[in-house]
């Protein structure tokens, strides 16, 4: 039989796949699955090492809408054609498509989609009188938090991503310097983190999470904030639109039935606000079991997988944000009353149209180059320590300017 | 005569209570130090709303267990671990006796230049050499295969285990290796017949503090190893971070990641406290 | 037993070269074997990273490539983390050692005495011991520490009090606890060991010389602990020049580069974006200052390991 | 300076009585020394004097006053153990200088007392050094230096010279006797090598299995054991031991007939003896006297096993069914007797010993010369 | 059994030469003992036999044959430990047949020879234990039976009974005359114990420094020392030595006198001596009269430092500057003397040893008398 060894992260709805997988390989006697289920960070740096060095141990990798079109041009990842007309490709969200895609050829299956919205407790708005706009302003976000906040009772206005990393804290400060009318580089690659955009968005973030939000904010990531969001401490949260999911599944959330949603926040500008991004299933060129692999992925990013999930599952549970059939459902309709909104967030969100002015890259919460990795968690770092009270926003600003100066500079895109 | 009958019923009970000041606060320090452990403890067996309310009140439940089983493959993992720390520790030491019977015994000027020169070897940053190790570990397919993990710890281990065990043979009469020799043995007879079974408690701590040490290691393991040979620390790698209330679920795993070698290590006890000296008792 | 002839054993190690040459001879390719290995684990990954640390070398970017000279080199040491790094690397493994250092030897002179259930007190005080860093580091930040779930933040909201955001406001203490609490019981373990093998006449001589429990404290026991304590603190610094494990799971080296350590940095700047030559130019430099510190350990212990290796 | 005295001191652990009832007077200056085989308690006695140990019950006095309960600082005693149980991390002088600096005591005055027992020592010139870097004989002497700093009113050694080899032991012998001829401080000394007691005691204590058999000088132990345990104990060689029973009691001694019909009359007073009883003979090797039938009157016939020669004289060994330990009897040097020669062996009746059923020894004719001594 | 040829034997250390071409015959089926004291060379010498030495120069030669270079296995030696060397976890079954078990004997063979040994030795039932649960006395034997199993030519001792306290060393000593007896195998014997060497052995050999002083039976070695060296060393106590200048030579023998005027006539031949010339006096303890000027002829005025008694006799210590290291006098067990009491010491001339100013001695004229022993 042929081994599939699948190399994937160990989030609720990548588990739900290990978990209906034998349905795969009794449909597939021949084929044979193996996981390796990593978190995160790990999972991204053994898949990197791992492709970049052609060592071929993984048949199938879970990587993100930066990785695909980075590796799908640097020929590590296998291009994904020839799927049966049953998968109908069309029915994949657009902008997903085409995030992992480079030069028009498609390197990756989205496993879900993701943008991002604002999350809030209905309950406490209703008794502190406050009422959530369809698209809240920053300035808004930042009256509501301070009324709601009542530290004594651990109670917490607003929950954001603190922690360093550039999928963690930059995904979300991205967007805020985004709407705030900023960007990471001009169009000759120059850094422009000292820009007022940025400290104006980075002092209103830092000062928000600070005065407003739960100790410990500068370690918290997407799960510390789920955690907290999930059993009652946080008022609103700004993340992922995947955690709706979660927040409205009773057996997971001790608020299930008292969870509100909004537009991600804007200020200066729509654009860019909210983010995309996709965990999708790629094939690396070294795989040794190129078609099997491929029959695997086209099976756990199908229809019939939705369906099986909706079966096991509930529908509120299936993997959001792929296909437009999964929103046309009724039962998905009637369990995801967020459905629509998260659709609608995901289609406006382009990844190559994502800032007030012109810039050379692409990527709305990310810079879609290789280096970003790189200078994204060190200006990430930087940012942290200025939430947790260790640095200045400038002095923070101007050290991360400089990193991603000397990035660019060394990677030969300024001239 | 009378003035010590009045004191008298008075000093053993001050005495006693002095004398359990020691113990109250050795006992004071071992729940301190324990505490996280057992904390973890009860907390596997909690579900993960009550991991939140840190009760010590509950009714434990077995579900974490129950769904942590049926994600992975513990056993799988847990084999795996079993093979490399045994592994480890038997080459370990089959390398590490030889070279420390020759140190201790017949040594020369360099000895103990050679020694230190092995133990600073451990002082290598694994992160700086990962690429090349890895880079030759895939050129020697010896990439997720239990033996390519088996090698790794046993180079970060040998140092370790030739020191202990260079110490315990300093220990071993000499006497008694002369009169081996005059009753005829080679030199693998002496090491195998005389030495070896006279520094057993000095060795069988050697080894267990091997076992430990690889059953413990996280960054070759996680970076060598995918699916084949990966032990329980890329296990427990899965439960890091995972989305959602985790608490029980993770602690769950940790108690299953921890508890073979805790269990060993306890059981073992008496010899570590007795072997674990590294030369420092005289 | 070696207490009483002491100069016996010496005398043999002394002579032991020249009165057996032939089987000396034949014995010492028996240290080849170990040898040879730890000189190829040694040499070959430092040849390649020596090579690399002088290459640009970017797994994630092969359009990049060549000689880099020392820019892997230049680049590093302008790292703003660079030299906080080292700073931490040093605080932390002194910190460390303080606490392991002291807070064994207390817990030895207490368990050094007889009490009730000494036995399973030991059980629970060597348990750290066995934990995998990993398990720990998420214990601890997770269940002890986590400023709102936390055991310690929940106490701290029962008395009334505004629970302590550790990973924030004392990033580096926190590591240190952690870290600590994984070695205390082998501190533990070596000084008990040692402070059992003190000799009873001697304390019982000292206390007919009016010694009462910290005269005999300081000048008995302590000296007889010397040399576990240059043991321990030998082990351990071998151990914790490399820490990266509790970094990486609890602070990720943040908030800022408050906890970033050598090991740490050379992850971030190196295996992070996977410049391998940076990464490699990294692991050059924490290889000397391992050398550094080694050298001065080494000195400052030479002292009390001389009776081992005495030739 | 210091008298001792011991009221019914009684030691236990948990269920074993180790100590029973010792009574026993030290007075000032004394020597004296505790001898028993090992395990008799020597060491549990000496500590329990030295605070180490708590006492069961009983009193413990040090010149009249109770002490029980007093720490061992504060007592007055010093003591010498058997490892020496030098600090080996401090020099000599601090080793010697450690009880008096905890004591508080002035740095010159300190220095005046360590000197003083270095000189007294003739250890002065090894101050500086560690205990490492000594011979035995110069570390038991750091030892003794230690309790003399402290001017203790009494010192206790616990086996100060078993480590020592043979030769050195006889010259550090003789340096204790200089040292108590010239400190005359009270002195208990414990040991289970006869001849140190036998030379150093002005009184010997022996004890067995906790209590204590005998006190005495030791001429009085040597020539007037109280029982077959004290005779076999003092004495080398040891004592021959010979079973008889008694046939004839006169005024001037008794008649006993061993198992091979031949007899031996000892000088003893004979007390409430039956004919009949079974006793033992004891001699000891110096006055037994080694011929044939017709040389010698009284004795018994025995296999010779060897001879030893130690140039000065030589150790006949010989074996009979009335001895069951053998017999030793020391010969002129140069006497030759082959293995398996029948001798007949016996002693003059003033240099016989006789115990009865139950070990008790009879009176000696001779006593009174030893009471004179 | 074999004989032994020692030819030459030297043996360096790097820089220093601890053995000085020695040369010395061992016939078949001699007790030989090699006294010295410490660090002479013994336990070298005897381990150059044993192979586990190298040997610097010269020849060992066993029965005729050359065997420098031969491993010690090879040899037909077994050697028994100061220490026993026992192998501590094996039984004593195991450790008696380990020797027998390498060189690849068959079961019955081994089992055999080992409960010989162990039957010779009295241990027969302690075969299942290990060498921890024995007493000292006990694995000293085992330690005996290991050589014996292998059925050497030449036994090997290397201070066998230094472990061993007072009482067990004179038991063990007897069964290792008793073992030489029944076996008749060359052994050599390490010891620095002056009465092992005197009792047990055939032959002994004195080395002092790396070089042999005088070979010869213990008889010999007592009465007839060839040097000062040998005499100081054999006998205890010790040779008192008495230093003087000879003032009249004889055909009976030497008048010396001392620097306090008195004198001592020795009965020695007096060879080439000449008045005036420098000379010492050697008298053994036992030979030491004490007495006044009134009763005692030749001999020195000396005053009384310490009396030792010892149960059957007494040792005087006395001082007078003829003698440097002092005298030691046997005196009869009862008699007293005071501490600076003045006496004269002397001898009769034939029991006076004389020395010239190198130390060699006279040959004394009772030497006939030993010839024939
Ligand atoms: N390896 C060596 N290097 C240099 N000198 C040595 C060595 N081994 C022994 N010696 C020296 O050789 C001499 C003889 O030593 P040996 O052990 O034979 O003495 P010994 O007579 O057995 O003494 P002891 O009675 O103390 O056992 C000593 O002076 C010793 O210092
Ligand atoms: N802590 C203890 N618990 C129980 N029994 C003990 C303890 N210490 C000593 N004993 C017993 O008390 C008895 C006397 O011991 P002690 O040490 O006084 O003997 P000793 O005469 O000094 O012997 P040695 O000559 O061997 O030193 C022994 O039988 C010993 O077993
Ligand atoms: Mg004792
Ligand atoms: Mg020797």
């Amino acid at each position: 039989a042929t081994t599939v060894t699948v190399a994937t992260l160990n989030n609720p709805d990548m588990i739900e796949l290990k978990k209906l997988a034998p349905a795969f390989e009794k449909a597939n006697p021949d084929i044979q699955l193996k996981w390796v289920i990593l978190e995160e960070n790990v999972l991204r740096q053994r898949a990197t090492t791992d492709i970049t060095t052609n060592s071929g141990q993984f048949d199938v990798v879970t990587i993100g809408t930066y990785e695909a079109p980075l590796w799908g041009k640097r020929g590590w990842l296998s291009p994904i054609t020839g799927l049966p007309a049953s998968y109908d490709l069309d029915d994949v969200v657009k902008t997903a498509r085409d995030g992992l895609s480079y030069n028009g050829q498609l390197y990756a299956l989205p496993f879900y989609v993701e943008s991002s919205m604002t999350y809030y407790r209905k309950d406490l708005f209703q008794a502190a009188g406050l009422k959530m706009p369809d698209q809240p302003t920053y300035d808004q976000i930042k009256q509501f938090a301070d009324k709601l906040t009542d530290k004594s009772k651990g109670q917490y206005g607003i929950c954001l991503r603190g922690k360093a990393g550039w999928g963690e804290n930059m995904a979300f400060v991205s967007t805020v310097v985004n709407t705030y009318g900023g960007r990471w580089f001009d169009e000759n690659w120059k850094a422009q983190l000292d820009t007022p955009e940025w400290q104006k968005a980075v002092g209103f973030y830092a000062d928000l999470l600070k005065t407003d939000g739960p100790p410990g904010a500068s370690s918290n990531g997407f799960n510390e904030n789920l955690t907290l969001m999930s059993s009652g401490k946080c008022a609103m949260w700004i993340d992922a639109t995947v955690a709706a999911g979660m927040l409205y599944n009773k057996s997971q959330s001790q608020v299930a039935d008292k969870i509100g949603f909004a537009a991600a926040p804007v200020a200066v500008t729509p654009k860019g606000s909210h983010w995309l991004w996709s965990w999708s299933l790629a094939i690396p060129k070294t795989s040794k079991s190129q078609d099997a692999a491929k029959k695997f992925i086209a099976w756990a990013t199908s229809k019939e997988y939705i369906e099986m999930v909706g079966k096991d599952e509930g529908w509120a549970s299936v993997p959001p944000g792929t296909r437009k059939s999964t929103y046309a459902r009724p039962e998905y309709k009637q369990a995801a009353p967020f459905g629509d909104f998260v659709l609608k967030a995901i289609e406006s969100a382009d990844p190559n149209d994502a800032s007030l002015k012109k810039v050379p890259y692409s990527g709305i919460q990310f810079v879609g180059i290789p280096e970003f990795q790189s200078f994204g968690t060190v200006v990430g770092q930087s940012i942290s320590g200025v939430v947790a009270g260790q640095t200045t926003v400038d002095a923070a600003l101007k050290a991360g300017n400089a990193t991603a100066d000397r990035a660019v500079k060394q990677a030969g895109y300024q001239k | 005569m009378s003035h010590p009958v009045t004191a008298t019923p008075s000093v053993p009970v001050l005495d006693t209570v002095k004398r359990a000041i020691p113990g109250i606060f050795a006992w004071f320090f071992a729940i301190l130090l324990f505490f996280p452990i057992f904390w973890m403890t009860i907390t596997a067996f909690k579900t993960e709303q009550q991991a939140y309310a840190s009760s010590l009140f509950f009714t434990p439940t077995l579900e974490s267990f129950r769904e942590v089983l049926a994600r992975s493959n513990y056993f799988g993992f847990a084999l795996n671990s079993v093979l490399i720390s045994l592994g480890v520790t038997v080459i370990c030491l089959l390398l590490a006796v030889p070279c420390a019977y020759a140190m201790a015994f017949f040594p020369t000027k360099k000895t103990q230049k050679v020694l230190l020169w092995m133990l600073s070897t451990k002082m290598m940053p694994s992160v700086g050499v990962l690429v090349p190790i890895y880079l030759l570990w895939k050129n020697t397919g010896l990439l997720d295969t239990v033996t390519g993990l088996i090698i790794v710890y046993t180079l970060i281990n040998l140092p370790i285990a030739v020191w202990m065990a260079f110490t315990y043979f300093n220990e071993v009469p000499r006497d008694i290796l002369e009169a081996g020799r005059i009753d005829g043995a080679t030199t693998w007879q002496e090491i195998i017949y005389l030495l070896m079974p006279m520094s057993l408690p000095g060795l069988a701590s050697t080894g267990l503090l091997l076992v430990i040490l690889s059953w413990n290691e996280a960054f070759w393991s996680i970076n060598l190893s995918s699916s084949n040979a990966a032990p329980l620390t890329v296990f427990i790698a899965s439960y890091s971070s995972p989305e959602g209330l985790f608490w029980a679920k993770l602690s769950a795993a940790s108690l299953l990641a921890v508890a073979p070698i805790l269990i060993v290590g306890w059981l073992s006890q008496k010899q570590l406290v007795r072997g674990l000296t590294f030369g420092a008792v005289k | 037993m070696s207490q009483l002839n002491p100069p016996m054993t010496e005398h043999y190690a002394e002579s032991a070269a020249e009165r057996d040459k032939r089987r000396a001879k034949s014995v010492r390719w028996l240290i080849s074997p170990s040898t040879g290995l730890l000189f190829l684990w040694m040499a070959i990954p430092l040849a390649m990273t020596i090579w690399y640390s002088f290459s640009r070398y970017n797994l994630l970017n092969p359009d990049v490539k060549g000689f880099a000279g020392l820019d892997n080199y230049h680049f590093l040491a302008t790292d703003p983390a660079f030299g906080p790094s080292i700073g931490h690397t040093l605080t932390l493994i002194g910190s460390v050692l303080a606490i392991t250092v002291i807070g064994g030897v207390l817990l030895a002179v207490l368990f050094d005495r007889k009490f009730i259930g000494q036995g399973i007190a030991r059980l629970l005080v060597i348990a750290p011991f066995f934990v995998m860093p990993t398990v720990s580091a998420l214990i601890w930040k997770n269940m002890i520490l986590h400023p709102v779930y936390g055991l310690i933040a929940q106490g701290m909201l029962a008395l009334g009090m505004q629970p302590i955001d550790w990973f924030a406001q004392y990033p580096l203490f926190a590591v240190i606890i952690i870290v600590a609490w994984q070695w205390l019981p082998f501190a533990f373990l070596i000084l008990f060991t040692a402070i059992q093998s003190l000799d009873q006449e001697q304390k019982e001589a000292a206390r007919i010389d009016g010694a009462g429990p910290f005269a005999m404290f300081f000048f008995i026991t302590l000296p007889h602990l010397k040399r576990a304590i240059a043991v321990v603190v030998m082990m351990e610094t071998i151990f914790l020049l490399s820490i990266f494990a509790e970094i990486y799971t609890t602070t990720g080296g943040g908030p800022g580069t408050a906890t970033t350590n050598l090991s740490y940095l050379i992850y971030s700047l190196g295996l992070q974006q996977f410049d391998v030559g940076l990464a490699s130019a990294g692991g050059i430099l924490a290889v000397v200052l391992a050398n550094i510190v080694a050298f001065f350990l080494v000195r400052m212990l030479a002292k009390n390991l001389k009776g081992e290796y005495e030739s | 300076m210091a008298s001792l005295t011991l009221r019914g001191i009684n030691k236990r652990y948990e269920e074993t009585e180790v100590m029973k009832n010792v009574n026993l007077d030290i007075s000032d200056g004394e020597f004296v020394v505790f001898v028993g085989p090992s395990g008799c308690g020597k060491s549990t006695l000496m500590r329990m004097i030295a605070g180490l140990e708590d006492i069961s019950a009983g009193d413990l006095m040090i010149d009249g006053t109770r002490v029980n309960e007093l720490p061992p600082a504060k007592r007055g005693i010093a003591m010498v153990f058997q490892s020496y149980a030098l600090y080996p991390h401090m020099t000599l002088y601090d080793n010697m200088a450690f009880g008096l600096k905890l004591a508080g005591e002035k740095k010159p005055a300190i220095d005046a007392a360590v000197k003083n027992a270095a000189k007294i020592l003739h250890i002065d010139h090894l101050l500086d050094r560690k205990p490492k870097q000594l011979s035995g004989g110069q570390r038991q002497r750091v030892a003794i230096g230690r309790a003399i700093t402290r001017k203790p009113k009494v010192f206790l050694f616990d086996e100060p010279l078993s480590n020592l080899d043979a030769a050195l032991r006889v010259k550090m012998r003789l340096e204790f006797a200089r040292l108590h001829d010239e400190l005359k401080t009270t002195m208990i000394y414990v040991t289970h090598d006869q001849v140190e007691a036998m030379t150093l005691a002005d009184k010997i204590v022996v004890l067995s299995a906790g209590n204590v058999e005998q006190v005495g000088t030791p001429n009085q132990l040597y020539h007037a054991p109280a029982n077959k345990f004290v005779a076999g104990f003092i004495g080398s060689p040891k004592m021959n031991f010979l079973n008889g029973t008694v046939t004839q009691v006169m005024s001037d001694g008794v008649l006993v007939k061993y198992a091979t019909g031949e007899t031996q009359l000892v000088a003893v007073e004979p007390g409430p003896v039956k004919v009949g009883d079974a006793v033992t003979v004891g001699i000891r090797g110096e006055h037994l006297h080694a011929g044939t039938a017709a040389t010698v009157e009284h004795g018994v016939s025995s296999t010779t096993m060897a001879v030893e020669s130690l140039g000065d004289a030589a150790y006949l060994y010989a074996e009979t069914p009335v001895a069951p330990d053998g017999l030793i009897a020391r010969i002129p040097p140069l006497e030759r007797h082959a293995r398996g020669e029948t001798l007949k062996l016996g002693a003059t009746p003033e240099h016989c010993h006789l115990f009865n059923a139950e070990g008790q020894a009879f009176k000696r004719k001779i006593i009174e010369v030893l009471s004179a001594a």
